[in-house]
C-alpha cells in the first residue's frame, strides 16, 4: 500500500523540482524583445507618460539565486553610490512605493540599458542581458515586490535597512498614474 | 545450569497487556520499546543506504578527473547530503535505535521509561529526515556541507531555503536524539532488575548511560548554533555578521563543541558491542571490568577539551593549539587500555570465530589505522598539511567505519536471533564481512596518499595532470565492493528473517539477561522478572538468584528500583499506548517546517502543537479507575 | 506506612505487591525526567551566556547600544522570587496530597506566571536594541526569548495541571505532577537569576 | 593479508603517480621545497615511524593472541572464574603496554610541540610582504611597498624570491578560504573580518602549486594558484616589470581591442592599470600575459584558451562569476590582441 504512494510522490516531487532554488542559472529568460522597442525610444526620453508597460513576468523574480546575484552585481557595481541601498541619494530611492519611469520589469530593465537623465547612465553593453535580469529582479525586490521566500535576506555588512525578504510589499505608484489621478 | 528465571514461559495475560493495539490507528500508536526500535532501526538503516548511494555517485564522479558526471552545484548537495545523513540521520540515532532495543532486555525490565515520549522521538526523527529527503529530491538539498560553515551557509552566500532546511533537520534530529538521551538515563537508573548493582551492569548500558550524558551535554551547543544561525538567515539577526559585532568563527568553536563529542557519541556505543560480542564468543567475561568502565567515562570527559583541533587553520593562539594537541593525544589512552584489555581476553578465552566476532575483529585492524592517523591529526603542524585533504576523509572514515559500523554490523549478526527468532546465514554472513573488509580498505586507504599529495576535501573535480586519477579510481573500485558487501547483508537479512534456522532464546550460549527473555521477546519481555546477583547473570552459578512476584499482568506494570544498588522501590504503571505523540509529532513537524518560510510560524505553530500535548497528558478516566483499585500510597 | 521497605536485595525470590504504586522525589521516573530536561535546558543557557561573552571579547564597544533599562528586568526578577513561596507552598502541598491547597497554590503560582509573562513583554522593550540592530542585540535577544520560552511552556504545564486538579480525572501519581512541575519552576527561576545578571549587568560591567 | 597486499599495492602505485607527477609544479606535503614544509616533513616522517611501529605492535599482540588461543564450540560453558580472582599477570602487562603506549605519545606530543616552536621562531627578516586575498574563486595578490607608487596588483600567480622569508596577510573578501601550496607550509585560513598570517621560505626555485583547502562553494575545486620562486636577480626584474603600467596599445587591432574591453562588460570588473579600468571585482589584468594560467589554474594561457574563456566562461568552471560575453569574430580578435600586449 505504501510502496506504490511513495512511488507516486517521488515522481511528482522530481517533475516539480523547485524553481526558486536552482542555481547557477540556466540562460536567463527570454529577452523581451526590448531592442526593437526602446530603439524608437531613444529619441524622446522623457519622464511622464510612459509607454503602456510591457507587462513581461522575470522569471527571476522567483529564484533566490538571481536575486542574490542581482543583490550582490547592484553592491558591486557600485548603485549604491547614488540609490544608497535603495534610500536614496544622489539617485530616487528604490524602497518606496514610487516608480518614475514604472515599476514593471520591462521599465526597470530600460531605465538600466537606456539611462535616464538627470544622471542614471546607459549600463546597455557594459551588461550582459542575464545580468540586467537580475539586477531587475534585485531592484523590484528591494520594495517587496517579489516572492517572500525568494528575495535575499541579510548580507554579511553593515545594516542599513531591514532586509529585503523582511519588506513590506509597498504597492507601486507610477509617476503616470500619479499624474493622471485627479488631484483632490 | 539455566536458573528458572530464565526459562522464557508464555503468559498470554501479561502478552495482551504490553502489546500494541491492532489496525493502522493502533499501529500508529505503538510505544512498546521493541516495536519502536525495530522501527528506529529500520529508518536509520533506509538512511544509511541512501546516504551510501549518494557516496556511489560521489565515487562515480571522483573515480576519473575532470569528470562531468555531476556539476559542482548537485556535487555540493551530494556531499552535503551525505555527511549529514552519515551522522545525523545513522551514525548517532542507530546506536539509540539498537539502545532502546536492548537496554530494558539487558536489565531485565519490562519496558523502558517515558514509552510514548519514546515514540514522539522516534516520529519526529522519522519526520526530520522524510522532510531533509523531500527537500533533497525538490533541489531543495543543503549544499554548505555538513558543518555548514558560515559564512558560506549564511544568508549572504546560500540564498534560497537549502540551508534553512538543513539547520531545521538538526533542530529534529537532536530534538529526538535528546529525548532518547533522557528515556535511556532513566531507564538505566530506575529500571534495573533487583540486584544489579551498578558494578553489575552490563558494559553495554553503561556506554549507553555515558553517551547519554554525552548527548545532553553536547547536542545543545549545535542546536544552539544552528537556532543563531536560521535565526541570521530568516529574521537577520547578526550572529555571524563580523561588521556587526558577530563572528564566524563562533560558529566553528559551537559546531565543533558538539561535534567533536558526536564522533565519540558514535564510536563509545560499539565498544561495548565488541565488549559484548567478544565475551561471548571467547566463552569467558571481558577482563578488566572496571578499567572499561573507567576508560569510557575518561574517554567522555576528554572528548569535550578537544573540539579546537578542528580548527588549527585558523588563527586561534598558538599556545591553546598546544593543550588541544596534548587533549587529544591523551584521549588516546583510555582506547589503548580497552584494547588492550580485549587481546588479553582473547588471549585466554577459547574462541570461535562466528560472523559477529569476524566483524568486532576487524577493529583491531580498521579502528587502530584510524586512531593512528588520529594521532597524526591531533599535531598542530601536521595538521596543517592533512587537514581539509582527503587524508582527513580517510582518518574518519576509518574511525567511524572501523569504529562504529563493523562493529554496528557485528551486533547486527549478534541480536538478530534476538530481533527474529532467526539466525542469519553464515556463509553469506562470511562472504558478507570479506567483501566489506576488503571494499572498505581498497576505497579508503588509497585517500591517506590523495591527501599527503595534496588533494583538498570535497571538491567536484580535479586536473588530469594532478595525477591522483589512479588513486581515485581504485578508491571508486573499492566503494563499489564495499557496496556489493553491504548488499549481501542485505540479502542475507531478508533470507534469515523468513528461512533461517530457529534460534532459540540464547543460541550464543551468552551471558547476559536479554538472552533470558525469548527470540523474539514476548511483549513484556520477562514473564517472571529476574534478580540478578552477577555481571554474566546467565553464566555464573546463581547468577540469576531468584524472581520478582507480585508485578501486576494485566497493567504495564515495571518495577523501579533504586540508583546505586538496585534496591526495589515502588511499582509503577507505564501508559497505554497512545495516537498522541504521533500527532505532537506532526504538529511539530508543522511547526518546524513552516518556520522556514515565516518567522510567525512559532506562535501560530505553537497554538497548534499544544492542544496534542495536552490530549497526550490528559489521564483517562477508565485508566485512572484502574490504577486506583490497587493504588498504594508511599 | 506499612509497605515494605528493601534495604538490600534479598538472594532469593521478593515479592513486591505491597511496594507504593508512585513515590515523590528522587526515587520517581519522573524526577529524573524532568532532572534531565533541566540538565539540557541549563546547558542551553550555559552555552547562550557563554555566547555573549564571547562576541563581548570580539566587540570594542559593548553595549553596542544604551544599556537595557533596570526596572522591568528588576520587576520580573521581583515576581519570580516571590512566586517561589506559593511554589513552595504547592509543592508541600502536592506531596501531602492536600487537593483544596494544591489547587489554591496552582492558582497563584499561574497567576504569577501570568503576570510575569505580561512584564516580559515591556522588558522586550526596554532592552533598547533590536535582534536586528547587531550582535549585541542579537545575543540578549536569544537570552531573553530563550527563557521566555520556558516561562511559557511553564505556565502551560501550570493550567494544564490546575485544571487537571479540578475537574479531574485524578489518581496518586498525579500530585507528583504537580510536585516535579513545582521543581522544574525552581529550574526556571534558578537559571534566571544568570541570565538577568548577564543582560542587565553585564551590559553594565 | 588482504591489507597488507592493499597497503604495498596502493604505496607503489602511490610512488609511481609522484614519480609521473614530477613535471608539473610540485603539490605534495612529501616533497617539501621550504623550511616550513621541511620541518613538518620531519615531523611527519617520526610520527609515522613511530605509529607504524605501534599498528605492528598491536597487530601482532592481537594476532598472536588469536593463534594462541584454544578454539571452542559456542556452547561450551564459560568460564567465569575472572569474576572471583584477579589475573595479575594480565594485569601487569597491560599496564606496561598501557605506559609504553602513554610514554610514546608524549614523545609524540614534544616533538609536535618543538616543531611548532622552531616553526614560529624561524627568522622573518627582510621578509616579502603580500596580501593575499580570497575571492570566489579566485586570488587577488597585493604586493606591499613602504612607498605607495610601487604597491601593484596581480592574481592568481605569485613569484617570490628564492632564500628570502615572505609574510602572507590573509583575508577573505566573501566567504572562508583556505591558502595550502603542500610544498611550502600547511595551510591557513581566510576568515572574513579576520586577517592571519603566513610566513614561509622557499629555498628552491621552481613552481608550486596551491588550492584553496576550505570549501567555499561551487568552484571550491577549481580554485588554484602558483607560487613561482625565482632567483633574486629575476625576481627583482619581474617586480619592476609588474610596478609598470600597462603598455599602450601600438596597433589599429590592438586600439580596438582595448575599445572593446572599454565598452563591454571586461571594464564592470577588471582592472588595467594605465588605463580606464580601474574595477577590482576581478583579477587584476594589468600584466595578464605574463602569467602561465587562466581562470585560477584552470586553463593554460594562450590565445585559444583566453577566446574559449571569454566566450563562455562557464563551460570550463560552471560556477564562474565572470559572465559569458558574446562578441564578434572581429572584436574579440581584436580584444585578445590586445589582451596579449599585456606583458
Amino acid at each position: 500500500m505504501k510502496k506504490p504512494l511513495l512511488c507516486m510522490l517521488t515522481l511528482a516531487a522530481c517533475l516539480s523540482a523547485c524553481y526558486r532554488e536552482e542555481r547557477p542559472t540556466p540562460p536567463p529568460p527570454a529577452p523581451p524583445q526590448l531592442a526593437a522597442q526602446s530603439a524608437a525610444r531613444l529619441s524622446d526620453i522623457e519622464p511622464g507618460a510612459p509607454r503602456p508597460p510591457a507587462a513581461l513576468p522575470n522569471k527571476y523574480e522567483e529564484n533566490a539565486y538571481a536575486l542574490s546575484q542581482g543583490k550582490s552585481l547592484f553592491r558591486k557595481f557600485n548603485c549604491s553610490g547614488c540609490h544608497s541601498q535603495g534610500g536614496g541619494g544622489m539617485g530616487p530611492a528604490l524602497m518606496d512605493d514610487k516608480w518614475i519611469y514604472g515599476s514593471e520589469p520591462a521599465n526597470i530593465y530600460a531605465t538600466i540599458i537606456e539611462g535616464r537623465p538627470n544622471g542614471m547612465p546607459a549600463f546597455g553593453g557594459h551588461l550582459t542581458n542575464e545580468q540586467v535580469w537580475q539586477l531587475v529582479a534585485y531592484v523590484r525586490s528591494m520594495s517587496g515586490q517579489v516572492r517572500e521566500d525568494a528575495a535575499s535576506s541579510r548580507s554579511d555588512e553593515f545594516q542599513t535597512a531591514p532586509p529585503e525578504g523582511r519588506r513590506e510589499k509597498a504597492t507601486p505608484k507610477n509617476a503616470a498614474d500619479a499624474a493622471a489621478a485627479p488631484r483632490g | 545450569m539455566t536458573p528458572a528465571a530464565a526459562i522464557p514461559q508464555s503468559n498470554p495475560v501479561l502478552d495482551r497487556s504490553w502489546s500494541d493495539p491492532p489496525g493502522i490507528i493502533g499501529w500508529l500508536s505503538a510505544t512498546n520499546h521493541k516495536t519502536v526500535a525495530m522501527r528506529f532501526m529500520l529508518t536509520t538503516f533506509g538512511f544509511f543506504v541512501a546516504g551510501g548511494l549518494l557516496a556511489l555517485i560521489i565515487r562515480l564522479q571522483l573515480a576519473r578527473p575532470d569528470s562531468k558526471l555531476v556539476g559542482p552545484d548537485f556535487y555540493n548537495q551530494l556531499f552535503t547530503m551525505h555527511g549529514t545523513t552519515m551522522m545525523f540521520l545513522f551514525a548517532v540515532p542507530v546506536m539509540q535505535a539498537v539502545a532502546i532495543y536492548l537496554v530494558p532486555l539487558m536489565i531485565g525490565a519490562r519496558g523502558i521509561a517515558f514509552p510514548r515520549m519514546n515514540a514522539f522521538a522516534y516520529w519526529i526523527f522519522l519526520m526530520g529526515g522524510l522532510m531533509l529527503y523531500t527537500a533533497f529530491i525538490l533541489d531543495i538539498g543543503p549544499d554548505a556541507g555538513w558543518f555548514s560553515y558560515p559564512p558560506l551557509a549564511g544568508p549572504e552566500y546560500s540564498p534560497g531555503k537549502r540551508v534553512d532546511f538543513w539547520a531545521q533537520l538538526i533542530t529534529f534530529t537532536e530534538l529526538s536524539g535528546l529525548l532518547e538521551a533522557v528515556i535511556l538515563i532513566t531507564t538505566i537508573f530506575k529500571l534495573r532488575a533487583p540486584g544489579m548493582t551498578l558494578n553489575r551492569v552490563p558494559l553495554y548500558v553503561w556506554t549507553m548511560l555515558v553517551t547519554s550524558f554525552m548527548v545532553i551535554f553536547a547536542m545543545p551547543s549545535v542546536m544552539l548554533a544552528s537556532t543563531a544561525l536560521i535565526t541570521d538567515r530568516l529574521v537577520g539577526t547578526h550572529f555571524y555578521n563580523p561588521a556587526e559585532g558577530g563572528d564566524v568563527v563562533l560558529w566553528q568553536h559551537l559546531f565543533w563543541f558538539f561535534g567533536h563529542p558526536e564522533v565519540y557519541m558514535i564510536f563509545i556505543p560499539p565498544l561495548c558491542f565488541m565488549s559484548s560480542i567478544i565475551a561471548t564468543f571467547s566463552r569467558r567475561p571481558i577482563y578488566g571490568y572496571p578499567v572499561m568502565v573507567l576508560a569510557i567515562i575518561a574517554t567522555a570527559f576528554l572528548a569535550f577539551s578537544l573540539w579546537v583541533h578542528h580548527m588549527f587553520a585558523t588563527n586561534v593562539p598558538e599556545l591553546g593549539k598546544s593543550f588541544f594537541t596534548a587533549a587529544s593525544a591523551m584521549i588516546a589512552i583510555p582506547t589503548a587500555a580497552q584494547m588492550f584489555c580485549w587481546i588479553a581476553t582473547l588471549a585466554t578465552g577459547k574462541l570461535n570465530f562466528r560472523t559477529p566476532m569476524l566483524f568486532a575483529l576487524s577493529f583491531f585492524v580498521i579502528l587502530l589505522i584510524g586512531g593512528l592517523s588520529g594521532i597524526m591529526l591531533a599535531s598542530v603542524s601536521l595538521d596543517l598539511q592533512v587537514h581539509d585533504s582527503f587524508f582527513v576523509v580517510a582518518h574518519l572514515h576509518y574511525v567511524l567505519l572501523g569504529g562504529a559500523v563493523f562493529p554496528l554490523f557485528g551486533a547486527f549478526y549478534y541480536w538478530f536471533p534476538k530481533f527474529t527468532g532467526r539466525l542469519m546465514n553464515e556463509t553469506l554472513g562470511r562472504w558478507n564481512f570479506w567483501l566489506m573488509f576488503a571494499g572498505f580498505n581498497i576505497a579508503f586507504f588509497p585517500m591517506h596518499i590523495a591527501g599527503l599529495q595534496g588533494m583538498p576535501r570535497r571538491v567536484y573535480t580535479y586536473p588530469a595532470e594532478m595525477g591522483w586519477g589512479m588513486l581515485n579510481l581504485i578508491s571508486s573500485i573499492g566503494a563499489a565492493i564495499l557496496a556489493i558487501g553491504i548488499l549481501l547483508f542485505i540479502v542475507n537479512v531478508l533470507r534469515s528473517r523468513r528461512s533461517g534456522t530457529p534460534a532459540g532464546a540464547d543460541p550464543w550460549a551468552a551471558g547476559t539477561l536479554e538472552w533470558a527473555a525469548a527470540s523474539p521477546p514476548a511483549p513484556g519481555n520477562f514473564s517472571i522478572p529476574p534478580v540478578v546477583a552477577s555481571r554474566y547473570p546467565l553464566w555464573s552459578e546463581g547468577g540469576v538468584a531468584g524472581s520478582v512476584k507480585g508485578l501486576v499482568d494485566h497493567r504495564r506494570e515495571v518495577l523501579v528500583t533504586s540508583v546505586l544498588d538496585a534496591i526495589p522501590n515502588h511499582r509503577a504503571t507505564l501508559p497505554e499506548s497512545s495516537i498522541w505523540p504521533f500527532i505532537s509529532a506532526l504538529a511539530v513537524t508543522v511547526l518546524f517546517v513552516a518556520s522556514i518560510f515565516t518567522p510567525w510560524a512559532v506562535v501560530w505553530g505553537a497554538v497548534l502543537v499544544t492542544p496534542p500535548l495536552v490530549a497526550w497528558f490528559w489521564p483517562k478516566k477508565a485508566a485512572t479507575q484502574r490504577n486506583l483499585q490497587r493504588e498504594v500510597k508511599p | 506506612m506499612s509497605s515494605p521497605r528493601f534495604r538490600q536485595t534479598p538472594a532469593a525470590d521478593i515479592d513486591v505487591s505491597l511496594l507504593p504504586t508512585y513515590v515523590y522525589g528522587a526515587g520517581s521516573m519522573m524526577w529524573w525526567g524532568t532532572m534531565g530536561l533541566m540538565l539540557i535546558e541549563g546547558t542551553v543557557f550555559a552555552l547562550a551566556i557563554v555566547m555573549y561573552f564571547y562576541l563581548r571579547s570580539h566587540s570594542l564597544t559593548w553595549p553596542v547600544n544604551r544599556a537595557p533599562e533596570l526596572l522591568w528586568g528588576g520587576i520580573n526578577t521581583a515576581i519570580l522570587l516571590v512566586s517561589l513561596v506559593p511554589n513552595w507552598l504547592t509543592k508541600r502541598a502536592a506531596e501531602r496530597e492536600d487537593l483544596p491547597a494544591v489547587r489554591r497554590w496552582l492558582a497563584v503560582c499561574l497567576l504569577c506566571a501570568a503576570l510575569f509573562l505580561t512584564a516580559r513583554v515591556f522588558e522586550f522593550g526596554a532592552l533598547h536594541t533590536r535582534w536586528d540592530s547587531n550582535a549585541y542585540g542579537s545575543i540578549v535577544w536569544m537570552l531573553l526569548a530563550l527563557h521566555t520560552t520556558h516561562l511559557v511552556t511553564d505556565t502551560i504545564d501550570t493550567a494544564v495541571l490546575l485544571v487537571l486538579m479540578i475537574t479531574g480525572p485524578l489518581e496518586g501519581k498525579r500530585f507528583v505532577d504537580v510536585s516535579e512541575n513545582a521543581m522544574y519552576w525552581y529550574f526556571v527561576v534558578g537559571s534566571w537569576l544568570p541570565i538577568y545578571a548577564v543582560i542587565y549587568w553585564g551590559a553594565r560591567l | 593479508m588482504k591489507l597488507r597486499a592493499t597497503i604495498a599495492a596502493a604505496f607503489l602505485l602511490g610512488l609511481c603517480l609522484c614519480a609521473d607527477a614530477q613535471q608539473l609544479p610540485a603539490h605534495n606535503a612529501l616533497e617539501p621545497a621550504g623550511v616550513q614544509a621541511a620541518e613538518i616533513h620531519q615531523l611527519w616522517r617520526l610520527t609515522l615511524l613511530i605509529c607504524s611501529a605501534v599498528f605492528a605492535a598491536v597487530l601482532a599482540a592481537f594476532l598472536y593472541a588469536i593463534w594462541r588461543a584454544p578454539h571452542s564450540a559456542q556452547q561450551a560453558p564459560a568460564d567465569v572464574s575472572s569474576l572471583a580472582h584477579p589475573e595479575p599477570r594480565l594485569q601487569r602487562r597491560i599496564t606496561l603496554a598501557v605506559l609504553a603506549a602513554a610514554a610514546l605519545l608524549l614523545v609524540l606530543v614534544l616533538a609536535d610541540f618543538l616543531t611548532a616552536r622552531r616553526l614560529a621562531h624561524l627568522p622573518l627578516k627582510d621578509a616579502v610582504q603580500i596580501e593575499v586575498t580570497g575571492h570566489m574563486w579566485w586570488w587577488g595578490a597585493r604586493y606591499l611597498d613602504d612607498d605607495p607608487s610601487k604597491l601593484f596588483d596581480t592574481a592568481n600567480e605569485v613569484h617570490v624570491p628564492v632564500g628570502r622569508p615572505v609574510i602572507l596577510q590573509l583575508s577573505s573578501a566573501d566567504v572562508i578560504h583556505s591558502f595550502w601550496a603542500p610544498s611550502l607550509h600547511g595551510k591557513k585560513d581566510l576568515i572574513p573580518g579576520r586577517t592571519a598570517l603566513l610566513q614561509f621560505r622557499v629555498d628552491k626555485p621552481g613552481l608550486y602549486r596551491g588550492q584553496c583547502a576550505e570549501f567555499c562553494g561551487f568552484e571550491h575545486a577549481l580554485m588554484a594558484f602558483t607560487v613561482i620562486a625565482d632567483a633574486p636577480a629575476q625576481y627583482e626584474a619581474w617586480l619592476a616589470a609588474q610596478r609598470a603600467p600597462a603598455p599602450a596599445p601600438v596597433s589599429a587591432q590592438q586600439q580596438h581591442g582595448q575599445a572593446v574591453f572599454m565598452r563591454s562588460t571586461c571594464a564592470m570588473c577588471h582592472a588595467i592599470s594605465g588605463t580606464d579600468a580601474g574595477a577590482r571585482l576581478g583579477p587584476d589584468l594589468t600584466h595578464l600575459a605574463s602569467r602561465s594560467t587562466l581562470a585560477s589554474g584552470a586553463l593554460p594561457n594562450n590565445r585559444q584558451q583566453l577566446a574559449a574563456w571569454i566566450l563562455d566562461p562557464q563551460r570550463f568552471k560552471k560556477g564562474a562569476n565572470m559572465p559569458a560575453t558574446p562578441l564578434s569574430s572581429a572584436d574579440l580578435d581584436a580584444l585578445l590582441s590586445y589582451l596579449e600586449t599585456l606583458k
